[in-house]
């Protein structure tokens, strides 16, 4: 039985709760294997170069584990070959990573976008003016996108309005976006948000701007859109939501599996996202802690 | 020895009318630049020049009004303050830390605006006394702050739907947001001080020659801390605007607020060698941001294009500006 | 100091010939179609007050400036320079008014700034650079090393690395604008000297100064710019200060340093053990109400630094300065301004004046305080006292808003001095309050000085212008190397001139052996 | 006029002492703060001296290095560069987009070698000719090119995982990566151009005086648009080391980049006025972050208190090194 000694991970962005929720899901889950393990949580802030260092600092810092949120899954592939070959194990989460990673687990970002859209395409009857407040280009954004846009585009009805706007994934660039698009279209019917800090920017610049004529629709079930979905004058009706401390512990489980020899039935471990929408939220028990 | 020294009344003459005309450009500065990219706008998309959209835009613009407005008094002395972001994100998540505490909801505003205070006071003791350069310590504060930032926040977003200043970032004083009307304020009394005071006076004579003011008894090192001082209180109140805007905050708040802050500054018309600019150009400045972020999301120019037409513009701003300033050099 | 015989041209074309030449700047003609004829083999003295367009005509030779018009003829060739080096191939040395010196690099890499030695095209050539360098500099007896960093000469040893970069070329004309302004005279001699051989050389040089005493001893033809309009030419022979002044300034003005002694009032100032460790070693002297005390010695004496520490601008080691016999408690500038002690610095546009602010802001900078309430400006009492001090000074500026950085250097100095006069201290120390700025002007400054005295207050005066410091001063300390050595006028019975000044500033056994 | 002027033998000994002193000062620079932190760090972690992590530290301050060289040229004149990052992206995405066209693989290292240039000489040109300050020129590029960047990639990721010049990022020369050999190159050519060549004097006299370099003939607008150059053409270098060692850029590559640089340059002791300053403090400078980096990592700090320190150290060296020189200033 080898033993889980050190645990590194490094994720897009510690500034953002979602990935706070990995980190803390990942520590716990090691702490339940070895109460005494060393661990270490960096931000890549979304910069793959940075990602690689990080990378390679962590196989000189002894890891046996390392839990990577890829900045680019595909830039990061060299830095998993070195850790590789260093008899580091190596699980990516969240985001798929090339180089041949041991396993992956991710919640899946282009069904969280099928989700929503299918949401929104049913809600207005495939008709309707839909924008799209985009984010960083980064993979679990883009497919998010991409997987919002196929669903909704089956309806013929839908026109999409903008697409190509960068909030940051923030609330403030949320806010600042959404307030000029706002004046840009008179007519908007929904909106799709990259992720809940996303959508609740949109969801302000919506009241001050005095908008009720369309709904908003986000990625997360972050704890803090919850009480949105609660409220019944916000215009967020929907965010599907993904479980990042599970996920996250999932992935030490299975990376300290496959350590020991015990490979996991597939490579890929997909955590479905569910729908949260003010009706089912009452029942909606949060992301794990 | 009753020498009298006869001017040519021609040479002065037209001396004065060189110096009217170096008023008159200075005192317009860049507005003609920013008229020429709002008419643009107009004429290209119909939204633009609505009544609610102009509120919008200076309403986009207030925090970096704000910013800007402490910017330029560190820029006036000859320095440069980096840390005004960080200082935004770290002000902001303690502005929403302490108002959830219970009974302490009122010392908010006030520990935000403080903490941004001391920071600033400190780094201008730093600049002053030690005499380290103002870019190397305040990239050190960039750094060491953004990350006291995310130790605050505990690495989430705090949140307090129910903040006690919310007016601030959502109330309206008549039809004005209140964001404006501090922003304006702001400037305004940025400019009272540096263009009716002493202390103005001094902001100005050390930036334009540091050496020659500690010879004249200014006393250097108290408009130093003052001028950073100024700069980090308006990044606590940067933090303050931000945090009851979104009822929220997190660690990376502000990440590169200090560039736009600089760059309004510096197209509104402030040199980076000191001693010379205005703070009402620092406004045209930020508008001139404002409005091209604002026009061109209107125009639905995607986000990558935005760039491209948005480094574009202020190069050819400054640029404009050199050419219509030229002769009036001298 | 003999004055030169050979004089006038030694042939009939003139080296150097400039015909109409105008040059303007955004919104100033700065010159009306000049013309100039230079000579092989004379000293060529061209004077003007401040602003006239000297240096511009200068910087056209040189090929720094290119003229509007005008025509430039070269040992009978019309020329065209469009950068320096090209007119440095073509034989016309440079000395410019403001150091070009780059503190930042060697000697020797100053000397050869823009012309380096090199080897396979690209590599500089340090070795050679710097013994070549070491040469001129022994030459011209210069007290540094070619090896040295610029950063730390003197005002006197940077405007030496000028020279030397001037004279490595073989220049056929040779362009010295206000060469001797920073220098005291032990090195005006030596200057002249190396001036003179290379008169006899066969250079031609054009000599520009605001000192008629160095023209006198120098200039064999003058030439007179005014308002960027050529006036005309004296030969030696009708050289009188008189006449180049009325040339200059289009008006008579007489009795250049008129001074009525003043009979010295009780001490006001006091100076002990005053030392820095360093430049200056333990100084002591005493300064009188009414009185203006000189204080004279070569450059880099410690004049400067001795003043400074009086002022609190640099740190003491020792010492203590007493006014109206109440010791001083002096740690900064601030302190001795508020005990009354007025400063003029000798780097006008370094240390003193704010380039960027307008002229009234430039005057009234030491009494906002008192033109204010709770912090805020009384801008009609500003501009007030501003008005009064440029009419009683004379100030020429276009208005209070003109920028001073747009002034020339007599002016920038009188509004130096009015904003000390509006605080009205005690003791006011001068330090080469006259340098760079002509005639005009400084009989103006002279004047004022007077007026000072006549309000009760006492001046420290520094001047490395000897006639100055004899025409001006009731009584004078001397300094060699930190040390007050000796005091000429006043109670002492020893006359003020010149060589009584100068026996004290040298160490007269070592220039004995020297043979100097 | 034979006349010797025997200068006392004690004050020259001791001028030349204090020369002596200073260059000795000058030379070794950081140095000493480098060493001191390595000492902490191997006290405090057993892996941080071991062979292999200092080749690692290295490598990961090796794309740091090489736009910190750039940088200094730039920083000598006077001026800055804030576009390096936002060209290390836009050449990363051009050279791989070049190494993916048929038939035009050999020309995707000297393309992005191009670019950069090309941005640098455009920049150096419009600062030398039009007199634009460095500051806002770059901040304009900053933007602008980072927008190219995002649309040369077409807003996802460009790979070629069969890149041809792979071996720039991922092989090694003996035992050393070639990334590594790539950094130290480039210090020695720049410390080659700066302090042995004429250019590099031409350099040094622009960022001292560049009135006097003017006036003495120097091609002033020649040397910025060299040191821009450079500056951009080494940009585009970090471009290939960065796209060979993922083979893959994306848009976003390089953000916050400059801030690495600028401060590896400041750090090494080049002044921001110009004219002072060596390359070998920029590579001192470069490792001191790199260090600090790396050893914090394997100290298991955490990303926050990460921030935070480095924050700090960045002042306490800035400060340590004024205590160290102070009194050999005069
Ligand atoms: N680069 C410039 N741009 C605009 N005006 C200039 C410039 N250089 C000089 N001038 C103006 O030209 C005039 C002549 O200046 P110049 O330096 O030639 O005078 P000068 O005779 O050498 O004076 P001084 O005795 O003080 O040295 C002045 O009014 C000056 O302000
Ligand atoms: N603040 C300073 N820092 C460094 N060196 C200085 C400083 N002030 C003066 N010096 C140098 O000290 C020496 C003595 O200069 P000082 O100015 O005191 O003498 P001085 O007799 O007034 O000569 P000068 O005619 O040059 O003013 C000179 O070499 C000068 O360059
Ligand atoms: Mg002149
Ligand atoms: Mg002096």
């Amino acid at each position: 039985q080898k033993k889980l000694g050190v645990v590194c991970v490094t994720v897009g962005d510690l500034g953002n709760p979602f990935f706070v929720q990995i980190a803390h899901g990942a520590q716990a889950a090691a702490k339940k294997i070895n109460p005494s393990v060393k661990f270490q949580s960096e931000s890549s802030n979304y910069d793959v170069n940075n990602q690689t260092n990080q990378m390679d600092n962590f196989v000189a810092s002894g890891a046996n584990l390392i839990l990577l949120n890829a900045a680019d899954s595909k830039g990061i592939a060299p830095a998993v070959l070195r850790a590789k070959a260093a008899g580091v194990t190596v699980v990516a989460v969240d985001v798929g990573a090339e180089g041949g990673v041991d396993a992956t687990v991710t919640s899946n970002n282009k069904q969280a976008g099928q989700l929503d859209g299918k949401f929104v395409a049913d809600r207005l009857k495939g008709k309707g003016q839909v924008v799209v407040v985009n984010g960083p280009p980064v993979t679990a954004v883009t497919d998010r996108v991409a997987g919002f846009l196929e669903e909704v585009k089956k309806s013929s009805g839908v026109k999409i309005l903008s697409q190509d706007q960068n909030a940051g994934g923030s609330r403030d660039g949320g806010l600042r976006v959404m307030t000029d698009l706002l004046t840009a279209f008179p007519k908007i019917d929904a909106v799709f948000a990259i992720n809940d800090p996303t959508a609740i920017g949109c969801d302000l610049a919506a009241k001050q701007a005095q908008r009720k004529d369309f709904f908003i629709v986000g990625v997360d079930g972050a704890p803090d859109v919850v009480p949105s979905l609660k409220d019944k004058d916000s215009l967020i009706a929907a965010s599907a939501a993904q479980d990042p401390y599970t996920m996250a512990g999932k992935a030490v489980e299975i990376g300290y599996d496959i350590m020991n020899g015990k490979k996991p039935a597939q490579e890929l471990t997909l955590i479905p996202v569910d729908l949260i929408t003010k009706d089912n939220v009452d029942q909606y028990k949060g992301w794990t802690k | 020895m009753a020498t009298e020294v006869t001017t040519e009344p021609s040479a002065l003459a037209a001396a004065k009318r060189k110096e009217f005309t170096r008023s008159m450009i200075e005192l317009a500065g860049m507005l003609p630049v920013l008229i020429v990219i709002c008419i643009l706008f107009a004429v290209l998309t119909p939204n633009f020049l609505n009544q609610n959209n102009m509120v919008n835009v200076v309403r986009q613009a207030s925090i970096n009004i704000v910013l800007a407005a402490g910017m330029t008094f560190v820029i006036l002395t000859g320095g440069i303050d980096l840390a005004v972001g960080s200082v935004l994100g770290f002000t902001a998540v303690i502005a929403v830390v302490v108002s959830l505490s219970p009974g302490l909801g009122w010392a908010a505003v006030p520990a935000a605006l403080f903490v941004g205070l001391l920071v600033g006071v400190l780094t201008g003791a730093t600049v002053a006394y030690i005499g380290l350069p103002p870019f190397i310590v305040t990239l050190g504060t960039y750094t060491a702050i953004r990350g006291a930032a995310y130790l605050a926040a505990g690495g989430t977003t705090v949140i307090n739907s129910k903040i006690g200043f919310a007016w601030i970032g959502n109330g309206y004083l008549g039809p004005v947001p209140w964001l404006v009307v501090i922003a304006l304020l702001t400037i305004a009394i940025s400019a009272f001080i540096l263009h009716r005071t002493i202390l103005g006076v001094h902001i100005y004579a050390v930036g334009g020659n540091a050496q020659a003011a500690r010879l004249t008894g200014i006393p250097v090192p108290f408009v130093l801390i003052f001028a950073y001082g100024v700069s980090g209180f308006l990044s606590g109140l940067g933090g303050v605007m931000s945090a009851s805007r979104l009822y929220s905050a997190q660690g990376q708040l502000g990440i590169g607020y200090e560039l736009d802050a600089i760059a309004a500054v510096i197209l509104g018309g402030t040199s980076f060698v000191g001693g010379i600019g205005t703070v009402f150009g620092t406004l045209i400045g930020a508008l001139i941001i404002a409005v091209l972020n604002n026009g061109l999301t209107l125009m639905n120019v995607s986000f990558y294009w935005q760039l491209v037409v948005k480094g574009a513009v202020i190069i050819l701003a400054v640029m404009l500006d050199k050419l219509r300033t030229r002769g009036q050099a001298g | 100091m003999s004055t030169s015989t050979k004089a006038g041209p030694s042939s009939d074309r003139p080296i150097l010939e400039v015909r109409q030449i105008c040059k303007s700047f955004p919104g100033v003609r700065v010159l009306k179609s000049v013309n100039l004829k230079v000579w092989s083999g004379e000293v060529h003295a061209f004077m003007g007050e401040n602003g006239a367009g000297k240096s511009t005509l200068m910087k056209i030779l040189a090929g720094a400036y290119q003229p509007d018009s005008g025509e430039i003829i070269l040992d009978g060739q019309s020329v065209q320079f469009r950068t320096p080096h090209e007119a440095r191939l073509a034989g016309i040395g440079i000395i410019y008014q403001e150091l070009t010196v780059a503190p930042n690099l060697t000697v020797s890499g100053n000397v050869f700034l823009g012309s380096e030695l090199k080897r396979f095209g690209f590599i500089k050539d340090t070795a050679q650079m710097d013994r070549k360098t070491q040469e001129v500099l022994d030459r011209l007896g210069a007290r540094f090393k070619a090896t040295q960093r610029a950063a730390h000469l003197a005002v006197a040893e940077q405007q030496q690395v000028e020279i030397a970069r001037a004279l490595f070329y073989k220049s056929r004309v040779l362009v010295m604008d206000e060469p001797t302004a920073a220098l005291s005279d032990r090195e005006t001699d030596r200057l002249f000297e190396v001036v003179r051989q290379l008169r006899s050389e066969g250079m031609a040089i054009i000599y520009i100064s605001h000192r008629m005493a160095e023209v006198y001893e120098l200039a064999d033809r003058l030439s007179v710019l005014r308002d960027g309009e050529y006036v005309g030419e004296l030969q030696r022979p009708e050289f009188s200060a008189g006449k180049v002044i009325e040339m200059m300034v289009g008006r008579r003005l007489e009795d250049f340093y008129e001074h009525t002694k003043h009979s010295a009032g009780r001490v006001v100032l006091e100076v002990k053990n005053m030392s820095d460790g360093d430049r200056v070693k333990n100084a002591n002297f005493q300064l009188r109400q009414g009185e203006v005390l000189g204080l004279a010695g070569l450059v880099g004496a410690g004049r400067t630094e001795l003043a400074r520490l009086i002022f609190g601008a640099d740190k003491r080691k020792s010492g203590e300065v007493y006014l109206d016999g109440k010791k001083l408690e002096i740690d900064q500038p601030k302190d001795a301004i508020r005990a009354g002690i007025g400063y003029v610095p000798e780097d006008r546009k370094l240390q003193g004046v704010f380039l960027q602010m307008s002229s009234g802001e430039n005057i009234t900078m030491n009494i906002l305080g008192r033109c204010a309430t709770g912090g805020v400006l009384n801008f009609k009492k500003l501009t007030d006292r501003a008005n009064a001090e440029v009419k009683a000074m004379r100030v020429r500026t276009a208005s209070l808003k003109q920028r001073a950085g747009g002034l020339s250097g007599g002016n920038q100095q009188k509004l130096l001095l009015a904003r000390w006069l509006e605080i009205n201290p005690r003791v006011l120390i001068l330090d080469e309050p006259t340098r760079g700025v002509d005639v005009g002007a400084k009989a103006e400054i002279y004047v004022l000085i007077q007026q000072l005295l006549e309000k009760g207050m006492a001046v420290l005066f520094i001047s490395s212008e000897l006639p100055e410091i004899v025409g001006v001063c009731d009584r004078v300390l001397v300094m060699r190397e930190g040390d007050i050595t000796g005091e000429v006028g006043g109670e002492t019975g020893i006359e003020i001139t010149q060589q009584n000044i100068m026996k004290f500033a040298t160490d007269v056994t070592r220039s004995a052996s020297n043979g100097n």
